[in-house]
């Protein structure tokens, strides 16, 4: 279903969708891939601030033209810059700011969660060994992690399930999910269906969704034009 | 963006409730934060629970703080100063508890709470009395103690200047505990001497980085462990 | 005062033996020491084992370390990136070990190793593969994972300026491992882009403290990632 | 007899030997007492720092008049200068110079000292409490550890013993002791005794030392005049 659904959000839809949720004040995390894509959607009038895990507080867009500097660089490794008001730390102290309590958010990429909010996106069932990087102390140490990715995957297979059959990342850590068809919040009840993506239905999502959707309130993801 | 800055005392140290554990700055006078000590002394709280290196000097800090009674248990490394007479006298009339910690394991206790840690192995104090009642583990042929992280409610520092953001730096060894320590509360209040404008000060020698610091209150320059009077 | 400067690249990595265990600073390519590395390429070493967050970039750095068939053993927390193909290839020939440990648990165990510590106890981890075999503790009604210190025989760093002492500031990002390494290690080896006079640095910016540097070469400013022919 | 006995070495000449022992280029320790005594008497040839456990690294000697810095004190809590090429760290890191290594000598007082190197500083047996300080970690985490003290207790009972009868600081640390009498290196042998003060004689340090010393080599220790 998911290959010729016109009704799917883009990545960058999914990650301005994100960032109506990240809050003035906060720290965030982002990984690579879709999340990266967040800090140009975040309302202007909402200082967040983004902490990437080399060691730098405050992360700001890529360079102009001709103003890189080859040791100012993102989690991604892409070149960066800085913000007004950052500071430079080293690894041992990055992380403490990760597992410590100080970050608010971790907006990261994933290939499974499952309705207790158990992580997976370090390592795929099939390969033997996994780039982990930062994703197990981000993912456990953060206050709030929001997943992001396709509802499904390529072959149309549930990425949000009841039993997880995917390598785990961290425990019980996914507070909330934003997918190309809808945003669930993972809460003690279970989980919430909040919003659907415009010209979906609810049932269209739970179809797809191998965990019980409580569906009691639902809106639709605001979609800029 | 959100300035940090705490208008008055109160508005930097008024959520302070009894029965908090509060890690204090300090080693010896230098990097104490006295005005802050001050402003929880004038909220009278009561049965707090104070991590500090030292039990306080004369009748300033934290020497006030226990003096009026807001103190039920101290946390520290060397209770038995004769400068800590405030501190023995109630502690010799058995109002007030005391816990003694290896002064490096105090330190690295708090890192551990500011780094989300649960606790650590260490040599130190093996076999000694300040282990007993600890795990002791093997590990690589050694034996360790292991010792507990150690948080607060609230984290009362003193740096030298701040930004906005209260990114801070501090001075000389007034730096001692305040950095470990504004790490490893759940909100921590920052006295400065002084604070400055956004971007001056410099990424890379910023000691606290902001994230860690909830507010802050602007204090000038002033004497250490002078007395004042209640405010 | 003795000025902890080596006069040639073999004069400052050239005690590195057969089977050392070696740290080296850097994510991504910033604060990686190449031209150390390039160092102990020539000296023709065998059996190391590498303690770095990447495989390696291109065919410089710990990719030449590696592709001249130096390494036994990598720690790392990214082995995988598309840039690391060296390794990967002569992992896929059965011909170098590999220890994948979490980036933040790479750094602290590193840091414990540096500080005294026998390990700690971590949140990361716990329940994953990453785990396994490795002690569960519970502690304040938690489980977490014990983690064990991480030392090295040698540590190669990577550093913006030093004074004769070997007192060191960093650059931007190229700070990362580096003053966690430099703790770390029973002799440590920084690569500097400048060295100052003695005062020049104020003693309140020194990330790394002289005490942890064993000796220094200044190799001015490059441009990093770029392959270098054996010198 | 230690009341009598004029041949006893004072604080300073116990300080003065044990200063001779510092060597070029070491990053020592010193506890309160008799060990901060030592920095007047070191070798001018020999570049000695001292690290201070409140953070900091390149202690000076007491400031000139006018020149103290309220916030520049030793972990003695006097005010102190700082000496070219030193540096300002916070506790914890402090405390990772002691434990992790990098203190090439403690120099502390001492209650007792055990044959088997057991350092005992911090509390007399009949106090419930006391004031531990950084003596526990710095004695555990130094290279070395000077034990220096009077060789007797006021009533003239050994302090050196083959018993432990006092509160344990660190275990077999101490690697040479540095007393009124004698200097003795705690080797795996035992007890070495190296030199004793000038007018006294082996067996004299020895009928008051509760430990069999190996006086084999034994020289005089040379005083200042």
């Amino acid at each position: 279903m998911s290959e010729q659904n016109t009704n799917l959000l883009t990545r960058l839809q999914i990650a301005a969708r994100a960032a109506q949720d990240m809050e003035d004040g906060w720290l965030v995390n982002l990984g690579i891939g879709m999340p990266t894509m967040i800090p140009a959607y975040i309302p202007k009038d909402r200082d967040v601030m983004f902490h990437s895990e080399n060691g730098l507080i405050g992360m700001g867009p890529q360079p102009a033209e001709g103003e890189a500097d080859q040791d100012l660089i993102s989690a991604g490794k892409e070149l960066v810059t800085m913000v007004s008001g950052g500071a430079i730390v080293h690894h041992a102290d990055s992380f403490a700011v990760a597992r410590g309590g100080r970050l608010d958010c971790a907006c990261l990429g994933a290939f499974q969660v499952v309705a207790n909010g158990d992580l997976c996106n370090w390592r795929l069932p099939n390969q033997k060994s996994g780039s982990v990087g930062g994703a197990m102390d981000i993912a456990a140490g953060s206050k709030r992690v929001f997943a992001m990715m396709t509802h499904t995957d390529r072959d149309g297979g549930a990425k949000i399930v009841s039993e997880r059959t995917f390598p785990l990342t961290a425990m019980g850590v996914v507070t909330r999910i934003f997918t190309d068809m809808a945003v669930i919040s993972i809460t003690a009840d279970g989980l919430v269906l909040d919003e659907v993506a415009p010209g979906l239905t609810k049932d269209e999502v739970q179809a797809v969704t191998d965990a019980p959707l409580i569906m009691d309130n639902v809106g639709e993801i605001a979609v800029a034009a | 963006m959100k300035n940090k800055k705490s208008a008055t005392l109160e508005d930097a140290v008024g959520r302070i409730q009894d029965g908090a554990t509060i890690l204090v700055g300090g080693f010896g006078q230098p990097g104490v934060p006295e005005v802050l000590i001050d402003g929880v002394c004038d909220l009278g709280r009561r049965n707090l629970t104070i991590v500090t290196n030292n039990a306080g000097t004369g009748h300033s800090g934290i020497a006030r703080l226990i003096e009026e009674g807001c103190v039920g248990k101290l946390i520290c490394s060397f209770p038995w100063a004769k400068e800590s007479f405030v501190f023995k006298e109630l502690y010799d009339a058995g109002k007030i508890d005391l816990e003694i910690v290896p002064q490096g394991t105090l330190s690295e206790r708090i890192r551990a709470g500011g780094a989300g840690l649960g606790g650590f192995l260490t040599p130190t104090a093996l076999g000694t009395d300040l282990a007993e009642g600890k795990p002791i583990i093997e590990s690589d042929g050694r034996e360790w103690v292991l010792e507990k992280a150690l948080r607060g409610d609230f984290a009362l520092i003193k740096a030298y200047k701040t930004d906005p953001r209260g990114n801070l730096i501090y001075h000389l060894t007034a730096r001692n505990f305040n950095p470990v320590m504004a790490m490893a509360a759940d909100f921590t209040i920052a006295e400065v001497q002084e604070d400055v404008a956004i971007d001056e000060l410099d990424p890379e020698v910023i000691v606290t980085p902001g994230v860690f610091v909830d507010t802050y209150f602007v204090t000038g320059w002033y004497e250490i462990g002078k007395e004042r009077k209640a405010s």
